[in-house]
């Protein structure tokens, strides 16, 4: 359903409609995205259709990829030559991405990354799922390295958050990942295209980049150090501190009638739209519930949710997802000392496969007896 | 009065390598440094180093390198290309890299008709990890994973890159060589010149693929090595041009 | 010496090979291509523990064999006035 | 809840069941209205077939999920033996009668409202099989009053843009044919 | 380091010596391990090089696959084919074949990995590591799915444990992974090579397999479930009903010296054995130092950790891992309401870079106070 | 007294596809369905089913079927033949599949001289995400990734895998065929016929390419699909046979 | 009727096409390929929607063209004594 | 603590290097000693240096690393200047000096218990160069009493199979010599 969108950039500042899948793809376009490459791959494949249309018309890089080992491989080269770059898959194809992923992390180049999970394990299906959250945030790939998480639950927050996405990954020097689902990623609403500006006032020079060597000593661009103790370890050991400083910096997420609730729900993405939905049903029938959701998955935002326990210490904790449960475990990993674990209720689901508002209600009844 | 009239390549650093004596990969670092200073374009390359022995290409090349996962060079170094098609890209990769885990890629970067240039240093083994079978070993060479000698049912014969990459029409220059001999080493270096001259004058996408001596994954002496490729290996692998479409 | 009115020095060049000892792997690939066989062992080893050759510089022609097969950059040819 | 309108649209590929979509969506953006939609993707479309639907509402739309349509427009016979006992009771059906057979309209046609238009005839009346879409809008929007007509008319302008001008014309009329149902 | 092993097996119940890598081969072959697809990768390639020979010897299957990729789906197809397949790997290839795990998984074949961890990220080095434990435990690949993860720590592991994998594999139908590194993997230790004999009493039988249909109905080995309701959600409520039955089942941990120990150590694979030497030296100075090690990472021993603290309260707890701390989340997770979050350390490093016995009696002393 | 004399072939189960009106799969599974019947291979054969529009082949096929990932067929079916070399196994893939994704499982296997019969569906195009451009998709084609078109500019020409794969040693047959008319598809089950008989006969890797209709995904009616293989398709695709290799 | 001994009864034989009108999915590949001109659009939706094909027994062949092209396997050719 | 020897053995990868630790090892196993080794790999491996680190104990062996060596057997000069800085002060040391500079070799003997044999030249006068780890071995079985000298010859059995008769019987002819210091 994309609308078309101006060269001349007339749609921005007013209401356009356009597809989860292609909002990010415009907020990319405009936020100066120089390079994108992707393999096809339901629910995702308009990201890829939008971008084939649009980087023609600006004379950008678009390439359709062999694979998804291809076109992560080629994210890691356009990142190392400077370029502002994009990929985006579903479930399987990210799995493919994870050697690519760890690379990308480990030579501390910046990329955005989008996966519209669907139904999993294996080929599973091609509707909504939240099942890839572990991957996504403990890093599916091998060795310790985090990727920023950003988590839209409307299409507005699909194109501020990518925009936002390129910043964070040049100024962290990191890949940032959305995690879009099938239904984010396929559902169409009005939403306001500003332009892009960037987020930080300083972003940092990528003096770093490869652009042959005139003039300067080369650059070197690897993650290959053969001796731990003065190659490797400090690798890590930078990671964790840029990891520390992210985590302080930059958390976030979204609290509704929690004061006071006698039950949070802790839900993102689609999911935190059906639990709202049904939270107005429930407030209606006199049910306190509110609303605890994440806008970032990593870094997680623990010390709001600790801060919420201290001004509300008898609510009790429904986690939604669209898995057997995985985002629970952040729930209590930052919960440890503060809630009981009895406290901390769990409705998921296995793949492809969402909760609608009645269910939750119902869930949300059971728990509060 | 004296001059030195022939030296390390400027682009060359000048430190003593990993390899191992006799290996291929020395020869190649140093012809590949004579052509990047005859051709001036140290300060323009990029160079993607691929999984191999040859990894620590960074150590070595004074110029920008980008070291890949193993395979993926020619996705890497297509993706820097188009961001800076003014700038020098090579891809340097070896036979396990390019004709095993990274088939995909070497076929697809070249059907696209990428304005790269390849070098493709096929010695017949995985080197780096303690001489493995690689697509390209012989029938009957005895490696680490083919300790019976390598037989052509059940492991296939090895795979010709340069005929195989023929068929492919978007690319304008193949060529198989060696550099086994002084004879050879100079034709090699010939055609790592008309690779890079390619690019430099927007032809599209050029490998030469080299034989290149491993004499510890071959368990020979260096000497052995070079006679191993005279006597076995240019058998099955003819050297000479596959393509050249210079338009 | 005149010629033609141009003034000519005839001087003798000669190119001779060095050989970087402690680069020297000790592949012997220099030894087979030196045609005059001015190349050999030298029967100790260098730091690498490589027993490197060493070049006899009265029967190099300099032809630069040795140059283009050493894999490891050990070889400079070196043109000196006589 | 009181003023969401979940509207199905649903048909074969090639009868404009996305475009009737967008159109829609468009007005209810033009009308100043919230709204949030979906089309069918992917394996659901091997076949040839179509979905869309599209929730309006005054309100904030909260939950993506439709499971209940109470406004649908159903294009084809398939279609209408896929969805129609999805709808909810009481609610105002259009369907293409030069597609689905009245046999079968009757037989379902129990607990709901059920408009019939000869669409497609009618758009190949008008010269363009394409427009039977935008016909039968016309009639929705007349029979359920879910928007207003300018604000369908500048849906219509935005949706068929200034390359598309003839399809424009074309569509306002098909639009003003369904909606002042002169059929 | 290979010692000849006799086609007879007259080695057997003699102590023989081989590499962890070898060792954990000659189990296989004993286990009768029909097939074994892999592709060479530093620390791991001793592994492949056993089979190469051995297999050929024995008339079974052994290709050496053009990638990682190709490996797993060789992997694939032999265990739907109803053989009993292996394959091994380290930590970058481990990544390219999670999309292949997740295949597997999904589908319920049995299957045996090993993942010779190694500096990571990216490249990193071929030192031993243990920074893929998320990957491991929390599943690299796309959706819900878990793989019974067994940790050696000796050679004699190597053996028992690869023997083991392979009827847990069976009886469970699903992956199994062997999580080494590249101390385990490369060490050499005398051990006994003790006959093969099925640890399940009932195996079942594989009637499941493809081989061709001659007198049954049709099989199907798949993952695709079009639509949830009647297929993808119950293959993974039936994922994690197993799930839980394997949690309750097949837990595995050692404990030395925990009793009345002020300080207990919680380390796996090679990491606890450096541990052990350090507590050996502690104990001598008079310090109360326990082990806890876990043999079983997925599924993982909490309630033993539980039980421990029950009887001995006063105990802080050092985690020590060769990562920059990933295990120590399944700590926290199984000691929530028992222990304080503060009451639990850690030591860890980043990739490729162990501890040594003096640097854990430093921690533990800081620790200890 | 009546008889029925062709129907559908007994191997397929009766029901009716998801395929689109006029796809060129459907045709494949009847003829694939008519060669296993005649052959009487049914109960002794294993399908390797592709991801594309015929992931779900383990539907209409009466036989095992397993489901691979997508473009590793090649490989699934190399373990699966190895376990049992005396059963039946037939690999099937879309162009997507085989000559994108897959392109070093297909490459592999081949020159591994695995034995295999591979019916390799070339529609030009991703039909089951939706359209997009295929490794065979013909230049000026457009598809929703390439909507101005391919251009062999920074696309590259369709790949002719039949003619790349012919320089694989192990490779014994390979043939190009089309479904568009009824001659074609008579000539496109006898080389289906012929690439089981080789693996039956132990012969070793065969592989026929079918030109095949995707009216959905070229936007066209089904009868201007088959126009479209025969004005198009044919030129760049040449029908043939590319390697025969008994013995 | 006896002949040489051996007794022959002449048959006349023919086939016919028979069309499956649920499963067709009106691609109309089979009436390219009929050379009779047996084969049109019914006019009707099947369940499915499609607008099926029927055949017009009198003027089939029974030539088989239509099964060959036919995507869906809609196609019976059956032999009848007439 | 007290019993456990870290026996570090280094030299060119065609030196024998693993085969002299696998001999070790193998008689560590004969005479019931506990004993753990790991040899170079991967990289390390690259311009064909090899090691081998075996520890023998009567103990059981906890840490597999082994960072301070208190036994060891130097083949070539590039492992002598790689590794004698890393070895426990007054430990046994056996340096090959046919291959080993006298004057590096003086120029680190001090606090370490240096032991050299023209093990190479040796073995070239035996006939066969490749034997000269096992002279080596033999002086280091000798000096240090690491093991007894029939467990060795077990090892030595063990080491070279049926298959490989004559480099047995070399081999133990190559470690007598050494082991009397017949040199
Ligand atoms: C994904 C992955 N798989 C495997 C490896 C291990 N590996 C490193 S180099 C190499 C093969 C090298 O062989 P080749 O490309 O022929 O280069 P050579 O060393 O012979 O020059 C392999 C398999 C790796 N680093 N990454
Ligand atoms: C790893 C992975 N990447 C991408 C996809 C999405 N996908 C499914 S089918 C397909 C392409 C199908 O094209 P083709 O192989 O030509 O088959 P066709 O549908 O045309 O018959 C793709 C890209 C997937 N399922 N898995
Ligand atoms: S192993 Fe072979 S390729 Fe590698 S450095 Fe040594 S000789 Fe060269
Ligand atoms: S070729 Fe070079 S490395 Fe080899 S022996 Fe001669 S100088 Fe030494
Ligand atoms: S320059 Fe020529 S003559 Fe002189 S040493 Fe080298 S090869 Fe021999
Ligand atoms: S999209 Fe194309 S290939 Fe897929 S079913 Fe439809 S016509 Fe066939
Ligand atoms: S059998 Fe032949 S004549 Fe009869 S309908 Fe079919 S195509 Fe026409
Ligand atoms: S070919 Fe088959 S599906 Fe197509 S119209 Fe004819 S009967 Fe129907
Ligand atoms: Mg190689
Ligand atoms: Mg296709």
């Amino acid at each position: 359903m994309p609308e078309t969108i101006d060269k001349k950039s007339s749609s921005v500042g007013k209401k356009v409609l356009l597809k989860g899948n292609e909002a990010v793809a415009e907020a990319a376009i405009k936020a100066g995205c120089d390079a994108y490459f992707a393999y096809p791959i339901t629910p995702q494949t308009e990201t890829a259709e939008y971008f084939s249309k649009r980087m023609v018309d600006l004379n950008r890089i678009f390439i359709q990829a062999e694979s998804e080992v291809a076109a992560i491989n080629m994210v890691f080269g356009a990142s190392a030559a400077g370029a502002r770059v994009m990929t985006s898959s579903s479930s399987p194809g990210i799995s493919l991405k994870q050697e690519g992923i760890s690379y990308i992390a480990g030579a501390e180049l910046p990329c955005v990354l989008i996966n519209v999970v669907r139904g999993g394990p294996g080929l599973g299906n091609i509707l909504p799922s939240q099942a890839d959250y572990f991957q996504t945030t403990r890093g599916g790939g091998h060795g310790d390295y985090r990727c920023i998480t950003l988590v839209p639950n409307s299409i507005q927050e699909c194109y501020d958050m990518t925009m936002a996405a390129f910043d964070l990954a040049d100024y962290y020097r990191m890949p940032v990942f959305i995690l879009s689902d099938g239904i984010i990623g396929q559902m169409v609403e009005p939403f306001v295209m500003h332009e892009y500006s960037p987020m930080f006032a300083n972003m940092p020079k990528k003096d770093w980049a490869l652009t042959g060597c005139k003039g300067r000593e080369p650059n070197v661009v690897r993650t290959l150090y053969m001796s731990p103790a003065d190659g490797l370890e400090q690798l890590n050991r930078r990671l964790f501190a840029k990891y520390e400083k992210i985590e302080a910096e930059y958390r976030d997420c979204q609290q509704i009638s929690c004061d006071g609730a006698d039950l949070i729900i802790i839900a993102y993405g689609a999911t935190s739209r059906i639990a709202k939905a049904a939270i107005k049903k429930l407030n209606k029938n006199g049910k306190k519930v509110g609303l605890f959701r994440p806008k970032t998955v990593w870094p997680w935002p623990g010390p709001e949710l600790v801060e919420l326990v201290k001004n509300n210490k008898k609510a009790k904790f429904l986690v939604i997802e669209m898995s057997m449960g995985q985002m629970i475990e952040d729930v209590k990993l930052s919960l440890m000392d503060v809630v009981k674990k009895d406290w901390i209720y769990f409705y998921g689901m296995g793949g492809g496969w969402c909760p609608t508002p009645e269910t939750i209600c119902e869930k949300v009844n059971e728990v509060l007896g | 009065m004296s001059s030195i009239i022939k030296t390390q390549p400027e682009s060359i650093a000048d430190k003593s390598t990993h390899y191992c004596p006799g290996c291929g990969h020395g020869v190649m670092l140093r012809l590949i440094g004579e052509v990047v200073d005859e051709l001036g374009i140290r300060e323009d390359m990029i160079l993607t180093a691929p999984v191999g022995c040859s990894v620590i290409l960074y150590d070595y090349m004074n110029c920008d390198v980008i070291e890949c996962a193993h395979g993926r060079a020619p996705a890497v170094g297509t993706a820097i290309k188009r961001v800076h098609p003014d700038k020098f890209v090579l891809v340097y990769q070896g036979d396990g890299d390019l004709a095993a885990i990274g088939t995909a890629e070497i076929i697809h970067a070249a059907n696209r008709g990428e304005n790269l240039s390849v070098i493709f240093v096929n010695n017949a083994v995985y080197g780096m990890t303690g001489g493995q079978m690689a697509p390209t070993t012989l029938i009957g060479q005895k490696t680490t994973t083919s300790p019976y000698g390598r037989t052509a049912k059940g492991m296939g014969k090895p795979i010709r890159v340069c005929e195989m990459m023929a068929t492919l029409e978007e690319t304008k220059y193949l060529e198989r060589t060696s550099i086994h001999s002084i004879r050879n080493i100079n034709k090699t270096k010939a055609a790592i010149k008309k690779a890079f001259l390619n690019q430099i004058n927007g032809i599209g996408f050029s490998l030469v693929e080299v034989l290149s001596m491993c004499p510890v994954g071959w368990r020979l002496s260096p000497q052995e090595a070079q006679g191993y490729i005279e006597s076995q290996m240019i058998d099955y692998f003819p050297l000479g041009v596959y393509k050249d479409l210079e338009y | 010496m005149q010629f033609a009115g141009i003034s000519v020095i005839f001087v003798t060049m000669s190119k001779k090979a060095k050989i970087n000892q402690f680069k020297c792997k000790g592949c012997y690939y220099c030894i087979d291509v030196c045609r005059s066989g001015s190349i050999t062992k030298s029967g100790q080893g260098n730091p690498k523990g490589y027993d490197y050759v060493v070049v006899d510089e009265a029967k190099c022609t300099g032809c630069g064999n040795c140059y283009t097969v050493c894999p490891d950059c050990c070889v400079d040819i070196i043109e000196t006035e006589e | 809840m009181s003023t969401e309108k979940n509207v199905l649209i649903a048909g074969f590929g090639g009868q404009g069941v996305v475009m009737a979509g967008n159109v829609l969506a468009y007005a209810a953006v033009e009308a100043g209205k919230n709204l949030l939609a979906t089309v069918s993707y992917g394996a659901e479309m091997r076949g040839g077939t179509a979905r869309a639907n599209i929730t309006i509402s005054d309100e904030e739309i909260d939950s993506p999920i439709v499971e209940v349509p109470n406004v649908a427009m159903i294009m084809n016979a398939p279609s209408f033996a896929k969805y129609i006992e999805t709808i909810e009771p009481g609610s105002h059906v259009i369907v293409n009668s030069s597609m689905i057979d009245d046999e079968l309209i009757k037989s379902k046609d129990g607990d709901l409202k059920i408009t019939k238009v000869d669409a497609t005839n009618h758009a190949i009346k008008m010269g363009n099989i394409k427009v039977a879409n935008i016909i039968m809008l016309g009639v929705l929007v007349k029979t359920t009053g879910i928007i207003d007509r300018d604000s369908i008319i500048n849906g219509l302008q935005r949706a068929f843009r200034k390359d598309k001008k003839g399809l424009y014309y074309i569509n306002v009329q098909a639009f003003e044919i369904g909606y002042s149902t002169k059929l």
